[in-house]
């Protein structure tokens, strides 16, 4: 490993982690359904984060290509989890996932 | 920077892959060009006709055992075992989905579009035929479990994870009756699924991390590189055990183990029937396909280090699915528990983590799939005028109504309890006996105890069929279709065939035991 | 080992001994089995059966008389043959079994013959004759046996034949109670015999007569010990002796014939055939002769006292068995040639008791089943032959010569003071006592029945003599009560010393604390002022109603408080810990059950909860599990765990 | 004629006999019933040939045949009889024609179909034929777990007063067994190189540990079938509810494969940990004996007094077995035989009386022997063979048990002895309570107690009744098949008869 990079790479993969516990925690906290999914993509996106790092860490571009793959199959999800979520709303009013609360127990 | 170097492929061997994402490409097209009244038809018989190819595929690559696309995918014994597996399930999925006879239009709602609930919605439950967008749904589907199970990195593990499971969300919200609940259940089943495969991203990122520095090889997520890594990187292993868990987390989600089944019961329900049978079976198998890779061939190097974690989440899914499955008052939701607790059984197989646990593992998935398609089969028969009557006070008396399909339900129960001469109980002997010898004798036990607990379950519900009276609200079963008693009637009769005479299952599951690596 | 005890096969005609169990025992089948068919003449193949058996007994006799080696047995089938453990079903015909059966048989057929008459007005007289001919069948088989198992097997079945008949009139509560009581008492008894069983079994290896008598010598003082104290508690049990005499004054809930056959003249005798079989095993142990002989002792002061209470004139009867058993026991405890004045004691008793219980059947016959002897009073005008009979079997019993009873039962009171220590006083003493209470309560009976005033009640009008069937069995069991004493006494114990280890124990001239002439003088004297003071008490009657009496009348009025024992001790508690138990299973071990499912299904209902619905503590839990699992695995790795 | 293949065929044809009748229309009850009996009958016949074939003395096992089945785990449709299964065989073939015919009304009283009734008896008896003629440790299983479901509907769907609860808590309880079994059994076949052969499986070696998990593994389930204390809870409530010839089917016979279980599997498998466990086993049987007693005094329904009389029984049978002793085993075997006869028969007798009054509870009889004088008294007779009285076949079967276990262990003996004290006590409580006393009004008021035995009620009891008495006069017939059985059992074990203490009596005399 290169002597330049052994300390600076770390600083990455720290952000990384802590976006993706931002994103995890936020869906905790957070109601409104467009933002839990955005918090979802905050967390896909720390992944993507770490893989460029790796990727530069190991020096080859294995982790990069991911990245793009990761990149257009979250682009899918938003597809999907938009449709999903404004059929929901137009039916509720309501975008708040507290309130889609009929199965249970 | 060498030249670059196209990878070899060969197409014969992925000729089901193919075969499905061309059948569901065909299927949009499909959508697009040809006229509304026949489209039901040729969508479905396309869909069917792509699974048969498909499978005729699987069948005539027997035998094959060889890493082609450039190391993505690994078409070997357990790889044809489980697409053959998940093919010949799907066909009788596809079948439910297809049924329109007892239902006017089928299960489906006709557009997903228009608000639940209101005047337009109660037109399209009473009128419309059901939306034929569901086969090429279905049919993405079924190729992406094709890619999953035969995954040989973690980046294409992921992608056909993403490729699956996209179109389930969207199934589970089309529905035709009680829109809001199935609305909901592809809302929850959607936000979690993704919560989950986000957490399966961020592991693949801290593996890849820890494949970094093996002498002679580049880092990579592919399997041999991973299982390389294992014996000898020279990163910190918390890289691979923190990616590990996360890894196991995503694949734990999709397979329903505890506590990453809480989606299970709620999507369960209020996913249209047909469905759930689909999710139910062919999930399973490709969830518990990648997992069994995952374990068998990348991180087999630290077997010590995981046996004893995922042996506890196995046994409290085990627990978790039979002690709920015990106070439940919706046959889906006790069916939800009921898988819940067998994703435990199959994890079990998967713990003993030698030939006999993989062989035993393929062929409960199998034996489960069969008789959970045609227990969900039943369950699309009982109805009243508002659809399904699914809350089991409604099943009361139904074996003096109609004693046939209970009958039928009844032999399937017992299956799930695991008597003698149902594939239930050679499929929990399958993985017993591979624990047993893997030395898990612990989790054998914690199987044995938690059995005990879930046939109290199944057993109401043979009580409430057949010894207690009928009452005014027990609702008719209705003359299935040829569609769903097919289905039906193949899931019953491979649940008593595979409990009478499991060899040649067996026989095959044994010759498929083994990864290419 | 030496053999002492040997029995020669049975051959020649003899060799159809088991004819004598077979007959009445197909006749109880055929009267069973053909049910209502057989009630017109069903009594009569009853009667003809046991007159059969009786003819075959006397043949049989004969026979045997003229053979050198007196014993003879026959080995039928193999009943039992498992591993070490083999038992014939074979019988011993020797000078003891040829005894009993000439006094089943014949004494059963006077008694069958009487009932015929007796029970004719019963719709159930067929049923009855079964069960009286199956009693004799299994009686016959007790005594015939020739190893324990065959004597447990008629032991238990004259049992059966016994609860049958007191609770023949099973439609009466009491009759029903009293017979179930009989059996169980019984049923104690038994277990002790059973053990005592396996204790020959475990110990010798067989339980044949002859390899067990020949064997005990070499047994331990204590293994002979229990297994005579076994042999005793079941011997208790059938003959009515302390402390398992209770069942015996109920059990006269039953039919008359049947109080007079079987729990008089031979059912409740077998305890001691049983003990006199048995004797090379109490012979062989002093202590154990001691307990039998206080047992006897005891028990007949107990029937005497108790009997002298009694108003009711079959109870009275009862208590006087209890009581002549008592010497029975006491003499057979005392061992040696008393063996021998014990079964002639038995075979008297048979006689003249048989004769009591029929004449008082025939009283009650005439007074309409009145059993009061308060309500009796003045009967020898009516009933001039059930009188006299009745007078025979009272002289008899209370021993005045030259009537039976003062043969048989003198000489046993005469041997118990020919110990050779104190206790000679105290046993012979205790005899003595109660030939005096005999004569006391025989003669209070005899007089408040036959004589004084009239008491009747107001339905009575003209009390009638018994029809012939029932006077000849009367006058024959009559002469037998006069005739018998004299003719056993010179011949029985000559007879007995043939049979196989009865022999051969009789020692030279005994030396008694008194002379044999004072005892004899004594006796009568005893006897005479118990008779005397009884008749002048009773010649004038006695009142109708019960009367306040003293500590020691009253406690005998409730059998000395036994049957209270009996029941604080045993029924009370065992009421209470059978309603325990049932509580204890439904609520405790079966409640266990029960519970651990409700504690299931209420884990469920509870973990249920948590599914709330809302997915963002769907997501929690995830991320939880997540936290968990990784944590896990990292502990794993850094050794924290596994 | 030793050639036929005796075990499957008579495992095969009730079922068979099954479909027949149950495709038989739902119009033609009589039909049904009429080839269900005369199913049952052909199926008595041919067992009595197997009887005549058996060599008494011959090989251990008899009648073996094998056919590949899972080849995959080395299981093999593997039937084989020893002497025990034999006479177990025969008490199946003799009681179901007779549970047939005494149920003969059973079916339609419960408003469901009567056909399926008697399909489901068949079932039940092919099922219970295969449990004993197993010689496959993975096929004997399979019967055994199999067997509870035609009884589970039999109680379910045809018993009486709370049927539902005892059908479940039958079938729970058993499968609860089972399942111990079951991981018991995957064990036994890893331990044993994947074979499920009985007779192979008897030659491994194992550490102890193993062999104590083994053994508590398929004596919990024998426990639970058989039933032992406290395990019992579940008989008094199946029993209870079900109807009288599932009742005697369910206790005759089916709870026997507990004690079968136990003689053929645990003891020859598990010969240490046997030994080992033996003093518990018979703490327990012994518990059973007097506690079962005691309660069944205290009972009130007389399908729940038989029920706990049965429990008492098995108690018995546990501590003929754990003693290891020739006449003990024999004896327990022998027990299992008469028991299922006298209870069979004094369950049947128990449903006449139910059948006729419509209740089963003992208060609402009294004094019926006024009114139904015969079946009175062979109530009474079943009783008495119940409470092992000599000249009935139980006798000898408690006096072997109580006589052998005697021998080695002396207070077992003893405190068993009491047991049949208290079995007198409820017995004649029993009969007293029911037949005797003065006559309850309420019984005159109910039709069916005006019609004594009837002639196909007479045909029922009859075989069973010369037979408990032919056997209590003359058992030699069945002690000589079941000796050597047991005999090669307690090699097995490795324990012979202590001789006795005083011995050579027999030599010298002799």
């Amino acid at each position: 490993m290169n002597e330049f990079f052994s300390v600076e790479p770390d600083y990455y993969l720290i952000l990384a982690a802590v976006l993706f516990t931002i994103g995890a925690v936020g869906v905790l906290v957070r109601r409104n359904a467009i933002v839990l999914f955005m918090c979802v993509e905050l967390m896909l996106n720390a992944a993507n984060l770490a893989l460029v790092t790796f990727s530069r860490i190991n020096g080859d571009l294995n982790g990069q290509i991911m990245a793009f793959f990761v990149m257009v199959v979250a682009a899918a999800e938003v597809v999907i989890g938009l449709a999903i979520i404004m059929s929901i709303f137009r039916t509720r009013r309501s975008a708040s996932v507290d309130d889609a609360n009929l199965l249970k127990y | 920077m060498t030249e670059l170097k196209l990878p070899s492929i060969d197409y014969a061997a992925l000729a089901p892959i193919l075969i499905m994402l061309g059948a569901a490409l065909v299927g949009v097209l499909i959508e697009a060009f040809v006229p509304r009244r026949l489209r039901h038809a040729v969508q479905l018989g396309a869909a069917l006709l792509a699974v048969l190819a498909a499978l005729y595929f699987v069948v005539d690559n027997a035998g094959e055992r060889q890493i082609t696309i450039g190391g993505a995918i690994a078409v070997d014994g357990p790889t044809l075992f489980l697409q053959g597996a998940i093919l010949v399930l799907a066909a009788m999925a596809l079948l439910l989905i297809g049924e329109r006879s007892i239902e006017r239009g089928g299960a489906f709602v006709a557009q997903a579009a228009v608000v639940a609930g209101s005047e337009d919605d109660r037109r399209q439950a009473e009128e419309s035929g059901g939306a034929t967008e569901v086969y090429p749904l279905t049919t993405f589907a079924i190729g992406g479990m094709l890619i999953f199970v035969a995954a040989n990195d973690l980046l294409t593990m992921f992608i056909s994870l993403e490729v699956f499971s996209l179109p389930l969300y969207l199934l589970c919200a089309l529905a035709r009756r009680r829109r809001l609940l199935s609305q909901e259940a592809a809302m929850k089943y959607f936000l979690l699924g993704a919560y989950a495969s986000a957490f399966f991203l961020f592991g693949v990122a801290l593996v890849y991390g820890f494949t970094s520095g093996i002498p002679g090889r580049t880092a990579g997520v592919d399997f041999a590189t991973i299982h390389a890594a294992v014996a000898d990187s020279p990163s910190s292993p918390v890289l691979l055990y923190a990616g590990m868990a996360l890894l196991a987390i995503g694949l734990l989600f999709k397979a329903a183990a505890a506590p990453f089944h809480v989606w299970t019961p709620d999507v369960y329900q209020g996913a249209p029937t047909p469905v759930t049978a689909f999710m139910a079976a062919c999930t399973k198998v490709a969830a518990f396909g990648a997992l069994l890779r995952v374990f068998y061939v990348a991180f087999s190097g630290s077997a010590w280090n995981f046996t004893p974690v995922l042996g506890t989440v196995a046994i409290l899914t085990m627990l978790v699915g039979a002690v709920l499955a015990v106070t439940q008052t919706d046959i889906k939701r006790l069916l939800a528990y009921s898988s819940i607790a067998n994703a435990g059984y199959l994890l079990v197989g998967v713990l003993a983590l030698n030939k006999e646990g993989l062989s035993g593992t393929m062929f409960y998935l199998v034996a489960y799939g069969f008789s959970v398609l045609a227990a969900f089969a039943v369950v699309t028969l009982v109805r009243d005028a508002d659809g399904e009557a699914t809350h089991l006070s409604r099943w009361a008396g139904l074996g003096r109504r109609s004693p046939f399909f209970a009958a039928l339900f009844t032999f399937i129960l017992l299956a799930f309890a695991g008597i003698p001469l149902t594939s239930g109980f050679t499929s929990k002997f399958a993985v017993f006996g591979a624990a047993i010898e893997g030395g898990q004798s612990w989790l054998v036990i914690a199987g044995v105890l938690t059995s005990m607990i879930l046939a109290f379950p199944y057993l109401r519900v043979v009580v409430m069929m057949w010894l207690s009276e009928p009452g005014e609200s027990t609702p008719t079963v209705s003359v299935p279709g040829g569609l769903t008693a097919a289905a039906l009637m193949i899931g019953v009769l491979a649940t008593l065939v595979l409990g009478v005479a499991p060899g040649p299952l067996l026989d095959l599951a044994n010759g498929a035991a083994e990864f290419v690596r | 080992m030496e053999e002492t005890v040997r029995y020669a096969e049975a051959t020649g005609l003899l060799g159809s001994v088991w004819l004598l169990v077979a007959i009445p025992l197909v006749s109880a089948a055929i009267l069973l089995l053909l049910g209502r068919r057989a009630d017109r003449w069903g009594h009569w193949l009853g009667v003809a059966s046991i007159g059969a058996a009786f003819v075959l007994g006397l043949t049989y006799f004969f026979q045997l008389r003229g053979l050198e080696n007196k014993s003879v047995e026959r080995s039928l089938w193999d009943f039992i043959a498992v591993g070490d453990f083999k038992v014939d079903f074979g019988l011993l015909f020797d000078p003891l079994a040829a005894v009993f059966v000439l006094l089943i048989t014949g004494v059963g057929f006077l008694i069958h013959l009487y009932a015929v008459e007796y029970m004719s007005h019963d719709p159930g007289r067929r049923r009855f004759f079964a069960y009286f001919n199956l009693f004799v069948a299994a009686m016959l088989l007790l005594v015939l046996g020739n190893n324990y198992v065959m004597l447990y097997f008629g032991w238990e079945g004259v049992g059966l034949a016994s609860y049958l008949l007191i609770s023949f009139w099973y439609e009466r509560p009491t009759a029903a109670t009293a017979g179930k009581k009989a059996f169980l008492m019984n049923r104690v008894g038994d277990a002790g015999l059973a053990i005592g069983i396996f204790i020959m079994f475990a110990t010798l290896g067989t339980t044949q007569y002859d390899e067990v008598f020949n064997g005990v010598g070499g047994l331990a003082g204590g293994t002979v010990l229990v297994l005579g104290l076994l042999l005793l508690l079941g011997a208790t049990g059938k003959s009515g002796q302390f402390p398992l005499q209770a069942w015996l004054p109920d059990a006269m809930e039953g039919p008359t014939p049947v109080s007079a056959l079987i729990h008089a003249a031979t059912m409740v005798t077998a305890g001691v055939y049983l003990i006199a079989r048995s004797n090379p095993i109490f012979s062989a142990n002093e202590t154990l002769q001691l307990v039998v002989v206080s047992v006897g002792a005891l028990t007949l002061l107990l029937g005497c006292i108790i009997g002298a209470a009694k108003d009711d004139i079959k109870r009275v009867l009862a208590w006087s068995t209890v009581s002549q058993i008592g010497y029975m026991f006491l003499g057979v405890g005392l061992g040696g040639g008393a063996y021998a004045l014990a079964i002639v004691h038995l075979l008297a008793h048979g006689f003249f008791k048989a004769n009591m219980f029929l004449g008082a059947g025939s009283v009650m016959h005439g007074m309409k089943d009145q059993v009061d002897i308060r309500r009796f009073g003045g009967l020898s005008k009516y009933m001039k032959i059930t009188w006299i009979t009745f007078a025979t079997g009272w002289l008899a019993i209370i021993g005045i010569p030259p009537l039976s009873g003062y043969f048989s039962k003198e000489p046993i009171i005469a041997k118990a003071f020919e110990r050779d220590d104190w206790t000679a006083w105290l046993f012979g003493g205790a005899a003595m006592l109660g030939a005096g209470l005999t004569a006391f309560y025989m003669t209070r009976l005899f007089v408040l029945t036959f004589h004084g005033p009239k008491r009747w009640t107001d339905d009575i009008e003209h009390p009638h003599e018994s029809p012939k069937l029932m006077t000849i069995p009367l006058i024959l069991l009559a002469v037998g009560s006069v005739a018998a004493g004299w003719l056993l006494s010179t011949s029985v114990p000559d007879w007995l010393t043939a049979t196989a280890g009865l022999g051969g124990a009789e020692e030279g001239e005994a030396h008694g604390v008194l002379s044999h002439t004072v005892i004899t003088i004594l006796s009568i004297l005893v006897t005479l002022i118990g008779a005397g003071l009884a008749w002048f008490l009773f010649r004038n009657g006695t009142a109708t109603e019960p009367q306040p009496a003293g500590v020691l009348v009253t406690a005998a009025r409730k059998n000395l408080y036994t049957d209270s024992f009996n029941e604080a001790v045993f029924e009370k508690p065992g009421i209470f810990l059978t309603r325990a138990l049932v509580y204890l299973d439904s609520r405790g071990v079966d409640g266990l059950v029960n519970g651990l499912a409700a504690g299931v299904g209420g884990g469920s209902g509870r973990l249920r909860r948590l599914q709330t619905g809302f997915v963002r503590s769907y997501a929690m839990s995830i991320l939880t599990g997540a936290l968990l699992v990784v944590a896990a695995f990292l502990a794993v790795q850094a050794g924290w765990l596994a | 004629m030793s050639d036929f293949p005796f075990l499957s065929v008579l495992t095969v044809a009730p079922l068979v006999g099954a479909l027949v009748v149950a495709l038989l229309p739902r119009s033609r009850p009589q039909l049904a019933k009429q080839v269900a009996f005369g199913w049952s009958l052909a199926v008595l016949v041919l067992s009595v040939f197997m009887w005549g074939a058996f060599q008494a003395g011959g090989d251990r096992l008899q009648f073996r045949e094998s056919y590949s089945w899972i080849p995959q785990w080395g299981v093999n449709f593997t039937f084989a009889a020893d002497g025990i299964a034999l006479v177990m065989l025969m008490l199946i073939a003799v009681l179901v024609p007779l549970v047939i015919l005494a149920s003969w009304h059973d079916a339609e009283s419960s408003k469901r179909s009567v056909p399926v009734y008697f399909a489901l008896l068949l079932i039940l008896e092919s099922t219970m034929i295969g449990v004993f003629a197993a010689a496959d440790v993975f096929l004997f299983y399979v019967f055994f777990e199999v067997m509870l479901v035609p009884m589970y509907f039999l109680i379910g769907s045809f018993g009486g007063h709370q049927r539902q609860y005892a059908a479940v808590k039958f079938f729970l309880y058993s499968l609860v067994g089972g399942l111990f079994m079951l991981a018991a059994v995957i064990g036994l076949w890893v331990v044993g190189g994947k074979t499920f052969d009985w007779q192979a499986l008897t030659q491994i070696d194992m550490s102890t540990g193993t062999e104590r998990w083994l053994f508590l593994g398929f004596f919990v389930a024998f426990a639970i079938k058989a039933p032992f204390f406290p395990f019992h809870t579940w008989l008094p409530d199946a029993g209870g509810a079900a109807p009288a010839g599932a009742a005697a089917l369910l206790v005759g016979v089916m709870d026997k494969v507990g004690t079968f279980g136990i003689l053929r599997y645990c003891l020859p498998l598990f010969p240490e940990a046997s030994k080992w466990f033996a003093p518990y086993a018979i703490a327990l049987a012994l518990i059973g004996i007097i506690y079962a007693a005691l309660l069944a005094v205290g009972q009130n329904d007389l399908k729940r007094l038989v029920s706990y009389t049965s429990i008492a029984h098995f108690g018995f049978i546990g501590v003929g077995i754990f003693a290891f002793t020739t006449q003990a085993g024999t004896g327990a075997v022998l027990y299992m035989l008469n028991h299922g006869l006298a209870t069979g028969l004094l369950f049947l007798v128990v449903g006449m009386f139910v059948a006729r009054r419509g209740s089963a509870l003992i208060s609402d009889f009294g004094g019926a022997g006024k009114l139904v004088p015969v079946l009175a008294g062979v109530f009474f007779f079943a009783g008495l063979a119940s409470l092992a009285l000599p000249g009935t076949a139980p006798f000898i079967s408690e006096f072997l048990v109580l006589i052998g276990t005697y021998t080695v262990n002396k207070p077992v003996a003893v405190i068993a002895t009491l047991g049949i004290i208290l079995a007198a006590a409820y017995v004649l409580w029993m009969v007293q309570r029911t037949t005797q006393g003065t006559l309850n009004p309420a019984l005159t008021q109910a039709e069916g107690m005006r019609r004594d035995i009837t002639l196909r009620e007479k045909v029922v009891v009859a075989p069973l009744i010369a037979l408990i008495v032919l056997l209590g006069f003359y058992p030699k017939p069945v002690t000589d098949v079941i000796n050597p059985a047991v005999q090669a059992t307690m090699q097995d074990v490795g324990k012979s008869d202590p001789a006795p203490t005083n011995g050579g009596v027999q030599e010298a005399s002799k």
